[in-house]
């Protein structure tokens, strides 16, 4: 008896380790994003102030690259809206509008780039381009969550390897176009 | 595009971008990616838009042949240079040089300041500010003294607004400019005057003559402009139509262009002008000239064909038999002047090769008047002997050196070293610390060529625009800017010049050549036309010439060697190296020379039988003792050199000019004696004979490819032309499809990527090699591990000598050799992990992060042409800053190889996909296709029926390497053709 | 077998439970420096790793070298264990029951060591689970074309047949030593190692048929094995390589160098424990003809290659073969014909094979050669291909001789820990071998 | 419960086998024999059942190879990824996987089978057992109701048994 329930025990073994593997290659992503130098609130400009995604990542659908803003592009509007002195709840941490603005009017008199932290990576060794996927008409939500409903600004999907096939095999209008969405060379060279 | 259009980032800006620029990163093992920032442009810089390539024309000044280039710009970096199809001498093509000039801006190197030597004789980081003042103040002190000539500019050949500038300059302050070019072919200036009148370098259609005799100029080397008479060569010496030009190269010496001649006849050194007559001679005397003896008739009666063949070693009937084909097939041409033919007697040599165009009625046919080069402006050797001699006299209070190096490229007899040393300001506008630099009080380092303005006018008919491609590196500045604010400085010449820069002052420049040329128009759409085009481009019309007999003064005869040795000395000049301008560029240094296979250093070439004779094999180092001095390198066992002669190669042998080129091989210069070319006053490089001995010392000599045989395989096909033209290949040819085990492969529909090669076109020259290094982020190994044969090359030009039964009594065979993309590949089905597959469009793909470095493919692989990382490969800051974004680069434990570019064919498609339509016919080339200057190499789309590869694939030359296999490759070889008949 | 009939079930007890006595300063002695040694052997793996594979001596065109050297070599040792356990048992050899547990502990242990090789030759051995078809958010699966993984799927299956049936094969002794001792933790070890085996005669049914099914599965196994390592080269285009006699060929070299091992293990275990009663010179005459055998085939085996490689009229083939005999490895070739077909040549005489000192020396001899051959047929067949631009010569460097040393003392480390703590020589079997006492000797059988 | 055992200790063989025939012949069918090594005497003599360890064997293989078959075809299959000119499922290289597969399975089920089915009777209690036993001595132990139990010892003695314990199981 006590053979049998090792013998059960070793198999069951196994199997975790092996399926561990599997539950490492999709780890959870994480909810809550970083916290940025500046707490720019996606909510607030997007939603609030109905800014498209298009105006500041302007490169979307031309480049590989979306692009993040220049300092010069935020002054644009900023150099006008100083804020309302008021606070804000950003994600539990109360912030002032108007003193986190400031901030962005500090950056741009030093003449120095807001360093702000990637949210969304990529894995290496793959080369994606927005341009593409944009063109053929995807939402930017399909890969980044409801940005637009952010304040802090998180990874909504972990953009690995099957989360781009699974949305490849899916979307593959004919047996061809399928062949070439998982052809490796798509993405890896 | 203006400067703020281009330029706009800091440096500091755009060292960020690459952080943006990920496509970067490398294959490691890291699982979870560090936390990365994103910094955004302050001012975003116009026209960029990051992950979107912009272009930039300019011109290339690693030599004088001024060939356009196109600029690749990512982020703000300079990623890729290419040859600019416009321009009509390179035609987009473009020489390893031209492909090299990226790692000359990103040198590690690079003089990053100017620096001042300070009391102790050490060289001080600086100001521009200071540097200036202290520029100024010297001038003042020099100017005081005011001899007139103690103010002395030598730059190099720099016609254009920069040479203009320096003469404004120079005559305004009293001083003399001075242009100094290592290889300026005097005698073919001078030997042009005696015979035509004309004291200039003509342009010369190789590609309109069906014969083609050079007198040891080594045209596809370094002879006045090898990219285009490279292209020109392939034109004339391509098979197409049933025919094929015929060319026959006369040297002690098979070079790299002997060895693309159909036949090689050694000659005895020196005696080439006597073989010129000879041959003129039996033309005349064979009653096969076009025009008669004309003038020369008593002269060429004086040398019949018995007489020079003992005066040359050159067989009488090769003479006859040149002379027969030479005439027989219009037009011809023959060529000479090769640095390494330079002897005292060059002159004459060339004027009888004149007289043998004349003979042969070429002159106006295949030699162009009408679009001479400005190269022959350059100063005589005498003007710069008499310089060091009035420096070293003391004379020289203030020496400007631009461009030019030469404590390395004169003899050291010639005592340039203790001059400059006797000069007691010497100022030094070079990028790098190199021998004469070394020597300045004053570094001012100017911006590289792709860093600055400028204009080049390599002759009559190209006027090229340099445009900076991206904002300096470095805090280094201008020149012409230098210039400028420093003339401004001095007392008395504020307004000397009223531009504010050298831009400023070229636009002024290119206003007159506006109103020159077109006129029409206002002048900004036309600059920027002209920054588009990268210059402007005249056609010019060829001038008549008269050939004038007189010939005072010019006397045929052998010409005296200096030195008591039993060996003629060659240095002959490196197409790898130039004058050694190019030995700090690690591409360069590791591109394998295409005889020897060597890298990384010097050899001395030593004819087959004689080093026998003294017992010394291949490695063996060799000292070789001049009257001038003496130099030790290792030998290198060369059928394609005469018994009596020895080979150096002129580059290597720095004392300084940074980590890859200090102390590496030897610099053959170094025991030239100073002698000069008779009548041209030229430096004569071909004058001295020395004494060889082994020292004992052996290493294993160090090169990429340890055979010189086919061993029987069918690795090079070669095909008889007579077999061609009767068609009899045409029959045998048919192609058939071969029996599988398996049903065909499901390829996509849309393409089917192939290419072909034509070894017939093939000069071996390795352009394409080092295009491959640039476009694909292949790092550069070193010597070291070359010698373990690490080399990472993706492409290389495997070179045979077969023993046939020609003149030279071998046949050099080069195949480019990359990855042939299998239809069968054996690489495919023994990866454990898929990281090697068959992809739809045929190609091989190889997938770097899923390699897990079993490296089962490489050994399975027909051709061997994978390569593995052995270890982490590092580019040194800024080399770094030259890596293709969208190329992964590889780390250690992966195996890696060539695509076809894969990422240019994703990057085609994307824009084809952008217009909706498919990728056009040569709308995507590879990046060792698009430098090819001799248009060896095609590439396309198979599936397309129309498209030039697909036409290619069904030559009747075509053929695959090591079919038998049937690894099925898409690359097609066309077979190289062997003259057979005349 | 007259030696053995002095031997009573009681002394079989006595002399094989004896062998497990407390360590000797001899066996540290040994067992001391055999840590050093794979000590080393691991610095040289990690500092490979760390630096990565170019410390070893690779160079293109010859892209696998020693290690794989070692893997085959290892691999094949492990062969002849199986063979004497399994096939002989088949057979009902006698000779191979007083060795059997021998060879079968250097089965295992060879295995263990042969696997490692797969892993210390690639460029990235972290990723080495990457061979294993596990279910990955990738979907991606492994190439199940590729003779790796048929290498991967044999080696693992190898190590753990050979493994079960070495370990089923103790359970019965291993409950005498049990039975025998008397310290605690020892007691404990054995009481639970020995899975409450009693001796009861329903215990002794299903274990024999078990034990023969094993055999019967060990036997098609082993031969396997063997052939697909082969076909790691066979299956590849490269002359030298690509040929179809490997299998056989590899299959009689391995069951060749594994006899080769089993001598030069058991002789000096035969010295040491005085098992002369039990290794007896039949044992290892038996032995010795098999070499003779063996040898043969793999001295025909090279001369094949030769004609083939003549006769095929391929300059691929013949240009390979050639230089095997004439290149820069020509001497590591003669070796290895000189240790694999001349040296064993003596054999032929009774008197050599009878002559333990003899047999040792050609034992030893045979395991040289036989590393050369695996070491010929994949270096110099890879350093001259198809293309002559990329011959090139390969040599080994100190990490790989580092890391085949410390594999060798990883294997003698284990070796070592077995004689100690396990019965090397089968108690129940030489039982089954000895006459049952009985009370009327005249009793048939 | 009332079953008691009663173990005698033999030094031969055909003594022990003379015993257990005997015993057989008195009716008493629960026996259960030590011996140090595998004894066709004593199997004959007891003429068990044909051990079931084969079907485990037998069952085991198939399994492997239906494994062996599935995971190649089926992996194949789902991203299919060409190699060389190979198909996608192409048998011959995959026999070798199965064949694997099959030995190993087959070989881990016949242990499985060796470990359940020697234990499926419940074994003789640490009383009945008698270390000698994997030296040189063989045993017979009869499981009889109390009231026997004299009777079996009076056998056992008889036949020579050395020494004789009881107990309850």
């Amino acid at each position: 008896m006590r053979k049998r329930i090792k013998l059960l025990s070793v198999s069951v073994l196994t199997l975790v380790i092996f399926s561990g593997f599997y539950f490492f290659d999709n780890a959870e992503s994480s909810s809550k994003g970083p916290a940025q130098p500046v707490r720019f609130s996606h909510r607030i400009h997007a939603t609030d102030d109905q800014i498209p995604c298009e105006y500041c990542h302007s490169f979307v659908d031309v480049s590989p690259i979306p692009g993040i803003p220049s300092l010069k592009k935020c002054m644009g509007c900023h150099q006008h809206i100083v804020g309302r002195d008021v606070d804000y709840d950003f994600d539990g941490t109360t912030i002032n509008i108007k003193s986190e603005i400031a901030k962005v009017r500090g950056y741009w008199e030093r003449k120095e780039p807001i360093p702000w932290i990637k949210v969304n990576s990529m894995p290496g060794y793959v080369h994606f381009t927005h341009k593409r996927h944009i063109q053929r008409g995807f939402q930017c939500a399909q890969c980044h969550g409801d940005v637009a409903s952010m304040n802090q600004v998180y990874p909504a999907e972990r953009l690995n390897m099957g989360f781009c096939i699974t949305c490849h095999t899916e979307n593959a209008k004919d047996h061809e176009e399928l062949a070439h969405l998982k052809d490796c060379l798509t993405c890896h060279y | 595009m203006s400067q703020e259009k281009k330029g706009g980032l800091k440096r500091r800006d755009f060292l960020k971008i690459i952080g943006v620029a990920g496509g970067t990163a490398a294959v490691t093992g890291a699982c979870s990616p560090p936390v990365e920032q994103i910094i955004p442009y302050v001012i975003p810089p116009e026209g960029i838009i990051p992950g979107v390539p912009n272009w930039y024309a300019s011109t290339c000044r690693e030599c004088p042949a001024g060939c356009g280039i196109v600029v690749k710009n990512r982020e703000g970096r300079a990623i890729k240079v290419e040859g600019n199809p416009k321009n009509p001498i390179n035609a987009g093509g473009s020489c390893a040089l031209g492909q090299a000039m990226l790692q000359g801006l990103y040198n590690p190197d690079r003089i990053r300041s100017p620096l001042i030597k300070n009391d102790t004789g050490r060289m001080q980081p600086a100001g521009w500010e200071n540097a200036e003042t202290a520029l100024v103040e010297k001038l003042q002190e020099a100017m005081q003294k005011g001899s007139g000539s103690n103010i002395v500019f030598l730059s190099g050949h720099t016609p254009g607004s920069m040479g203009n500038l320096i003469d404004e300059w120079m005559t305004a302050i009293g001083g003399r400019h001075l242009s100094y070019e290592t290889y300026a072919f005097e005698p073919l200036t001078e030997a042009n005057r005696i015979v035509f009148g004309i004291d200039k370098i003509p342009t010369y259609n190789i590609d309109k003559t069906k014969y083609l005799l050079s007198f040891g100029a080594d045209f596809l080397e370094t002879w006045v402009s090898p990219t285009l008479y490279t292209r020109q060569f392939s034109e004339m010496h391509s098979y197409k139509d049933k025919s094929m030009g015929k060319f026959v190269y006369i040297d002690p010496r098979a070079s790299l262009t002997g060895v693309n001649a159909d036949e090689w006849v050694s000659i005895k050194p020196g005696t080439e002008a006597i073989l010129a007559l000879g041959i003129a001679s039996a033309i005349v005397s064979g009653g096969m000239s076009a025009n008669g003896a004309g003038p020369f008739g008593g002269l060429l009666s004086r040398y019949t064909p018995d007489k020079v063949s003992s005066m040359t070693d050159v067989p009488e009937e090769t003479i006859k038999e040149i002379a027969r084909e030479f005439s027989s097939m219009q037009p011809s041409l023959a060529i000479g002047g090769g640095v390494a033919t330079t002897t005292t007697k060059a002159t004459e040599t060339l004027v009888a090769v004149n007289i043998l165009n004349y003979v042969a009625g070429n002159i106006g046919q295949t030699i162009d008047f009408g679009n001479t080069l400005t190269l022959s402006d350059v100063s005589s050797f005498d003007d710069i002997s008499s310089l060091v001699e009035s420096m070293s006299n003391g004379e020289v209070d203030v020496l400007f050196v631009y461009n030019v190096n030469p404590a390395f490229t004169l003899p050291k007899s010639m005592g340039f070293e203790d001059a400059i040393d006797k000069v007691p300001f010497v100022v030094s506008f070079s990028s790098f610390m190199d021998e004469t630099t070394e020597k300045a009080n004053l570094v001012m380092p100017d911006n590289t060529t792709l860093e600055s303005w400028g204009d080049f006018i390599p002759n009559e008919s190209v006027h090229g625009l340099i445009q900076p491609v991206m904002t300096p590196i470095f805090n280094t500045k201008s020149t012409g800017d230098v210039i400028i604010s420093v003339t401004g400085q001095l007392k008395g010449f504020e307004n000397t010049f009223s531009q504010k820069d050298f831009y400023d002052y070229l636009r002024n420049a290119w206003k007159e050549v506006w109103t020159s040329s077109t006129g029409g128009g206002d002048f900004d759409s036309f600059w920027d036309k002209a920054l588009e085009d990268g210059g402007i481009y005249k056609t010019t019309s060829p001038v008549p010439v008269s050939v004038s007999g007189d010939l005072s003064g010019v006397e045929f005869s052998e010409p005296e060697f200096q030195g008591d040795g039993d060996f003629y000395f060659m240095a002959y000049p490196s197409y790898r190296y130039y004058d050694g301008r190019g030995a700090n560029k690690p591409w360069l240094q590791e591109l394998p020379d295409a005889l020897t296979t060597g890298v990384w250093d010097s050899w001395v070439e030593i004819n087959t039988e004689t080093a026998e004779k003294l017992g010394i094999k291949l490695g063996d180092y060799v000292r070789i003792e001049s009257p001038q001095g003496a130099i030790e390198t290792q030998a290198y066992v060369y059928p394609g050199m005469r018994p009596d002669t020895v080979a150096v190669m002129i580059g290597e042998g720095h004392t300084s000019y940074g980590r890859y080129a200090k102390d590496r091989g030897v610099n053959p210069i170094t025991i030239l004696p100073v002698a000069k070319d008779a009548l041209s006053g030229g430096f004569a490089w071909f004058t001295t004979k020395v004494n060889i001995s082994k020292t004992g010392k052996y290493t294993p000599f160090v090169q990429t490819q340890y055979t010189t045989s086919e061993e029987d395989r069918p690795m090079v096909g070669t095909v008889a032309l007579s077999s061609l033209v009767s068609g009899e290949l045409e029959q045998e040819h048919g192609e058939h499809e071969e029996p599988d085990f398996y049903p065909p492969v499901k390829h996509s529909s849309q393409y089917r990527w192939g290419m072909a090669i034509d070894l017939q076109k093939c000069t071996g020259c390795g352009a394409c090699i080092t295009a491959c290094y640039a476009e694909n982020n292949i790092p550069f190994v070193g010597k070291e591990l070359v010698a373990k044969r690490r080399d990472m090359a993706w492409l290389r030009i495997e070179r045979y000598f077969e023993k046939t039964d020609n003149k030279a009594g071998f046949d050099t065979r080069f195949l480019p050799m990359l990855c042939q993309q299998c239809g069968n590949a054996p690489c495919e089905p023994v990866c454990p992990v898929f990281a090697t597959y068959h992809n739809p469009e045929g190609l091989n793909g190889m997938v770097y992060n899923r390699c897990v470095g079993t490296r089962y493919c490489s050994n399975n692989c027909t051709y061997k042409v994978r390569k593995f990382n052995w270890f982490s490969y590092k580019f040194p800051e800024p080399l770094n800053w030259q890596l293709n974004p969208d190329v992964t680069v590889r780390d250690k434990g992966v195996m890696e190889k060539c695509t076809f570019c894969i990422q240019r064919i994703n990057y085609a498609k994307d824009q084809a996909k952008d217009n909706g339509r498919k990728v056009l016919d040569g709308e995507l080339q590879t990046a060792c296709q698009q430098t090819c200057a001799s248009g060896a190499i095609e590439f396309g789309n198979l599936l397309d029926e129309e498209s030039k590869v697909s036409k290619l694939s069904h030559d009747e030359r075509g053929y695959k390497v090591l079919q038998s296999i049937n690894t099925q490759p898409s690359i097609t070889y066309l077979k190289k053709v062997k003259w057979d008949k005349a | 077998m007259s030696e053995q009939t002095s031997l009573t079930y009681a002394k079989v007890n006595e002399d094989v439970i004896r062998m497990l006595d407390k360590p000797t300063v001899k066996w540290l002695a040994l067992f001391i420096p055999t840590l050093g040694i794979v000590g080393f052997g691991l610095f040289c793996f990690l500092y490979q790793v760390y630096t990565g594979l170019g410390v070893a001596g690779y160079r293109h065109p010859v892209f696998w070298g020693v290690y794989i050297t070692d893997f085959v070599f290892w691999v094949g040792i492990a062969h002849s264990g199986t063979l004497i356990s399994a096939i002989l048992f088949l057979f009902r050899a006698s000779f191979r029951i007083s060795i059997y547990r021998i060879a079968e502990g250097m089965t295992v242990f060879a295995v263990l060591t042969a696997g490692l090789f797969p892993i210390i030759h690639l460029g990235r051995p972290w990723f080495f689970y990457w061979l294993f078809p596990y279910p990955n958010q990738r979907e991606l699966w492994v190439n199940f074309k590729s003779p790796l993984l048929w290498d991967v799927f044999a080696v693992s299956t190898y190590l753990t047949v050979s493994s079960v049936f070495f370990f089923v094969g103790m359970i019965p002794d291993i409950a005498a030593i049990r039975d025998k001792v008397t310290e605690v933790p020892r007691k404990i070890l054995y009481s639970i190692l020995s899975l409450g085996w009693k001796g009861s005669n329903w215990e002794w049914l299903h274990y024999t048929r078990a034990y023969l099914y094993f055999a019967a599965f060990a036997t098609p196994l082993v031969l396997s094995v063997h052939s697909v390592v082969s076909w790691d080269f066979a299956m590849a285009d490269l002359p030298g390589w690509h040929t179809t006699i490997f299998a056989p060929y590899f299959v009689a070299g391995a069951i060749f160098s594994g006899l080769g091992m089993v001598i030069s293990l058991t002789v000096p275990i035969r010295k040491i424990f005085h098992l002369e009663k039990y290794i007896t010179l039949d044992n290892y005459d038996g032995m010795a003809k098999m070499i003779i055998l063996t040898s043969m085939i793999v001295g025909y085996a090279y001369g094949t290659e030769f004609f083939m490689a003549w006769y095929s009229g391929s300059p691929y083939e013949w240009g390979q073969f050639y230089y095997r005999a004439t290149g820069e490895y020509a001497l590591f070739y003669w070796i290895m014909v000189a240790c694999n077909v001349l040296i064993p040549i003596p054999l032929w005489f009774k008197s050599v094979r009878r002559n333990i000192k003899a047999l040792f020396i050609i034992s030893i001899f045979i395991n040289i050669g036989m590393w050369f051959e695996r070491f010929n047929i994949i270096v110099i067949s890879l350093s001259r291909g198809f293309d002559p631009a990329a011959w090139g010569v390969y040599k080994p460097s100190w990490v790989e001789l580092g890391i085949t040393a410390g594999s060798f003392a990883w294997f003698f480390m284990f070796f070592l820990l077995f004689i100690k703590t396990l019965p090397s020589v089968s108690i129940a079997e030489m039982k089954e071998f000895l006459p049952v006492p009985r009370k009327e000797a005249n009793h048939h059988g | 419960m009332d079953n008691q055992g009663v173990l005698g200790i033999f030094s031969y063989i055909d003594v022990t086998i003379n015993a257990v025939r005997k015993l057989k012949k008195e009716g008493f069918k629960n026996l259960r024999v030590f011996s140090p090594a595998p004894n066709h005497e004593i199997e004959h003599v007891m003429d068990e059942p044909e051990s079931i360890v084969r079907f485990f064997t037998m069952f085991g293989a198939m399994l492997g190879a239906a494994c062996g078959v599935g995971f190649t075809v089926l992996t194949s299959t789902d991203w299919p990824i060409q190699v060389s000119a190979k198909p996608i499922v192409s048998i011959p290289p995959y026999t070798v996987i199965i064949f694997e597969l099959t030995i190993l399975i087959g070989a881990l089920s016949t242990l499985l089978g060796l470990l359940i089915n020697s234990r499926l009777r419940k074994n003789a209690p640490k009383s009945m057992y008698d270390p000698r036993f994997s030296v040189d001595k063989f045993g017979i132990m009869v499981t009889c109701g109390r009231d026997n139990v004299k009777k079996v010892e009076e056998i056992l003695n008889s036949q020579g048994a050395e020494e004789i314990k009881v107990d309850g199981i």
